[in-house]
């Protein structure tokens, strides 16, 4: 099935903005995405219509507000076949990161263990076991896949005191994905005990994806990045990790009974939920979910691929430019990041902005990658399904024209 | 400099002046010092510009100073700009400067005597209307300061 | 000057619904409150107008996003007469207890220091330090507020060794407001390293408060309770020592420099903000504190504290009904909790929202003060200035009902 | 039983039965075992409900049974009905009606002869009305059917 790509637009009131005079042309979805109309709908209803704490009210308006809310948790929970109570409702990616680094990471990995990140992790999943690292005396260990992930350099340094392979899904600086099911694979036959965490920020947006399938232990991303608002995210887990770890934070709604003396925790999930939640956040990313089914995991996939097929042979014309990660033969995602040989990526921006085209500079939260090249920043165009071939046109235009301002 | 296709580009042009360019191109006082009395480097990591800012002082006046880096057209012509600007002035002089570039880019009201005693660091006006720029053409500026008054 | 209820009714569309075919009666305000129409609508305008990702970007979305984001946070610091720099948000009053025992706490607190809490401490400020104790070995100390705060109980366990004193400002539970100032001097004359932190969820919505004149070190409030959206919060801490914490979480924004080996902090507030934050969150919670500003915080505080006299003097013509913390002499906010002699509070709240009037019940987060009073649950109104006497009185009427129908 | 100005009477009826409220205020089989050969305390944190089940059973068949404990009408007088309910059941039984209880709350289907099957406690399908008052109709059945299967 296609989809139309036009109708699709149309369901996102921003894209009918002009910037500078401009149609916007917004290339910065890897930073976060746009939202259709029903997400901020929703929003809105249930400010209005019933807006309440959750879980403790005997009052209809609470009633409903934690109906939506636990049934945004089922759409989340069935996206990616999982149990419900696996799901985990955190602010960010990024804090379902430090929720795992924290709860698990401290308590269980130890000095003579050692972790495997790659050289182009965000710094939310690079930082974090940097410092668990310097916390508990594990070495953590880099793959490189500056030319896309290979087996042999996971094989090289992987081995039975690994604790963790903690490894982003898309790198959202070069774009390439990563075989998650190949490296379960090679790891489980060399320890069974060994977790992997997957930093899903940019895959569960953009493709279909099988918790169950894939066999991983932990699951992080960011509804904002996937056509809902900000300030949620999600961390999935295991049931029997979840179930032994301590804690994140403590407070409301993750204790089962509390005296002066101790407390008892509640049950998966609400352990590791402290405090009134993002109940408009949670209920509105339930209505991205249905927003995203709709149109289609695979559909999505596809037209970015396409997109950025289409758009990487277009670069290929662009002798001053170089796409970092150009190995062109790799499995890659919606993302390209770019430099010019002269001109810097923040004039570039200001430029292509002055032509309404949005697009991404500076490190992208990945420094010790980008510097790898040489520079300390790049630009980023990064597509989402509601991006036309027209638009990646405008954009490369405006792209010569940079050129012919500067040079 | 070609006009093309491009909007905007009276702000664009505004911004990127002939000067700044130049400057831009052909950087002034690169040369690293051979004995540095004060040197800093600055950074302003979210676009990845980069200065290196050296100098000699006597007597409470510059008698020497290199600026050198890497980064974007805004920050790098200002810290060459800035290099020009600075020899033979007292720390006092310095730093009344960094008080009207920044009256300036925040589009205060100037005199034009003060606006005088800019010169070429006038051509970084054009950045006001560049708001997330302004911190790249204050960079190299900020640095000095921070150096002279420490 | 006082303030026209009706006219700020008005500003609320929730409160023209009805529940169960009655006009809605929401008295379930210290839960969360209603939302204005205003902070509703900078929501759908920041979706639909300028969403992008902030800090980093160099096109005109992310720099009026970032303007109006950080906008909102200088509007907060302003509420609270706070430096900028010094507000962080958070996710709510939760996290931000959780992040000052965690990166405060859990470093600066030794085996022969004692932390002082109440003994209606919300189960944030109560587990949370409870943890603390339980893993650095100090003690953990409770003064007895069921009766109204008294400084003699605090100065009886106050000592040279008290690294903390963490007080509510105004309980949830009892009401009760707490006497800040005198209980900072008092503390500070026994011994000036002594930090002192205030639960402020019941009391910024309610009250005007100055973090400057109160001299306190930290202040954690939820913009949720006070017209803002949920999924964000607010922690102020002075500088001196937010300078000298360690950050809370890791990734994107809160870094400066990040190379393979190690990382550098970014300054304040960024250091504790790590990945994308609640960009509606924070814009919309600026818009909530105009329009409470706008109606002025002493108004607020005395409709609130005029609906509260009235609901007690009520009170007390029911003779089976008994108010905890029944020290009607002690200053108080607009939270008042209750049982009946032999109807349970969940009937209670049952046949109340029959009626179109939500109340809470439950252990309200305070489950051993509850408990105290030799009950597992209680009921519980709670004002805002949208609240009139006439929905109080519709209240009391209710009341009777559910005696004539359960007696 | 007034009728009052209450509105939603027929609802609040229907879940508060003169029979549930009967055996609120009456609550049958109080009185605590000398040596039970199972007991377990289960409570809903969230609204303070709180049943103790104690029980005596000979070859899987219950002989004996208290239930005591504190709370709203409803799970007070759900336990009542419960502890009235299951003497000199077997297990096999006991399990069967407490899916039935659970399959009425639910507000399921279920035939003729289970619903007459359940007898009183048929009293409790008002409740259905009253979806977050489900969870304190169910606490004694849950805790017994956790008791007799551990
Ligand atoms: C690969 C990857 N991981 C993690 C993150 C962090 O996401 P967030 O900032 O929403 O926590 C991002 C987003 O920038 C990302 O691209
Ligand atoms: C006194 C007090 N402290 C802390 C909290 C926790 O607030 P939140 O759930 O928004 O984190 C509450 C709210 O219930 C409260 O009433």
């Amino acid at each position: 099935m296609s989809v139309n790509i036009d109708s699709v637009r149309k369901d996102f009131p921003i894209l009918g903005r002009s910037v500078n005079g401009k149609k916007l042309v917004y290339l910065d979805n890897a930073a976060t995405s746009q939202k259709p109309k029903i997400v901020i709908d929703s929003i809105t209803e249930y400010y209005t219509k019933y807006n309440s704490n959750v879980h403790r009210g005997v009052h209809t308006l609470s009633m409903e507000a934690t109906e939506a809310y636990e049934n945004a948790r089922f759409k989340v929970a069935k996206l990616i076949n999982a149990p419900e109570d696996c799901i985990i409702w955190t602010r960010n990616a990024t804090e379902s990161l430090n929720l795992v680094a924290s709860s698990w990471g401290l308590n269980n990995i130890s000095a003579e263990q050692n972790i495997i990140i790659t050289n182009a992790e965000h710094h939310s999943n690079l930082v974090t076991w940097q410092q668990i690292s310097k916390k508990t005396g594990c070495e953590l260990r880099y793959i490189d896949i500056s030319n896309g992930f290979e087996m042999s350099n996971l094989k090289n340094i992987l081995d039975k005191n690994t604790a963790l392979v903690s490894i982003t899904h898309i790198s959202n600086v070069l774009g390439y994905v990563t075989p998650i099911s190949d490296i379960v694979s090679l790891i489980k036959k060399m320890n069974l005990d060994t977790k992997i965490l997957v930093d899903a920020a940019q895959s569960v947006p953009h493709m279909p994806l099988d918790v169950n399938d894939l066999g991983i232990d932990f699951l992080a991303f960011s509804a904002h990045k996937m056509m809902g608002p900000t300030g949620i995210g999600v961390l999935y887990g295991k049931k029997e990790l979840l179930l032994n770890m301590e804690p994140y934070m403590f407070g409301g709604d993750m204790i089962i009974e509390v005296s002066y003396e101790g407390a008892k925790w509640n049950e998966l999930p609400y352990k590791f939920e402290a405090g009134t939640p993002n109940i408009a956040g949670g209920i509105s990313t339930g209505v991205a979910v249905d927003y995203l089914l709709n149109i289609g995991m695979e559909n999505i996939w596809k037209h970015e691929v396409d997109l950025t097929n289409y758009a990487l042979e277009k670069f290929s014309q662009f002798k001053n430019f170089t796409v970092l990660g150009n190995n062109l033969n790799h499995p890659r995602g919606g993302v390209i990041s770019f430099v010019h040989k002269s001109i810097h990526p923040h004039d570039i921006g200001t430029i292509l902005d002055k032509q309404g085209i949005a697009i991404r500079t500076g490190h992208h939260c990945a420094m010790p990658l980008v510097r790898s090249y040489g520079t300390s920043a790049a630009a980023r165009v990064s597509f989402y399904i509601y991006n036309t071939f027209n638009e990646v046109d405008l954009f490369f235009e405006a792209i010569k024209d940079v050129e012919d301002y500067f040079l | 400099m070609s006009m093309s296709r491009l909007s905007g580009v009276d702000d664009l042009n505004e911004m990127y002046e002939s000067i700044i360019l130049d400057h831009y191109r052909n950087p002034r006082n690169l040369k690293k010092l051979a004995s540095p009395d004060l040197e800093k480097d600055v950074n302003n990591p979210f676009c990845g510009d980069e200065l290196s800012i050296q100098l000699n002082i006597e007597n409470d006046v510059v008698t020497d100073l290199s600026v050198s880096g890497n980064g974007c057209a805004i920050s790098q012509s200002s810290g060459s700009l800035l290099a020009e600007s600075v020899i033979n002035l007292t720390k006092i002089q310095i730093l009344e400067l960094i008080v009207n570039v920044r009256k300036m880019m925040r589009g205060e009201d100037i005199s034009e005597e003060i606006r005088d005693s800019l010169g070429d660091i006038e051509a970084l006006e054009g950045v006001k209307k560049f708001p997330v720029r302004i911190k790249c053409a204050l960079l190299g500026w900020t640095g000095l300061e921070d150096l002279i008054q420490d």
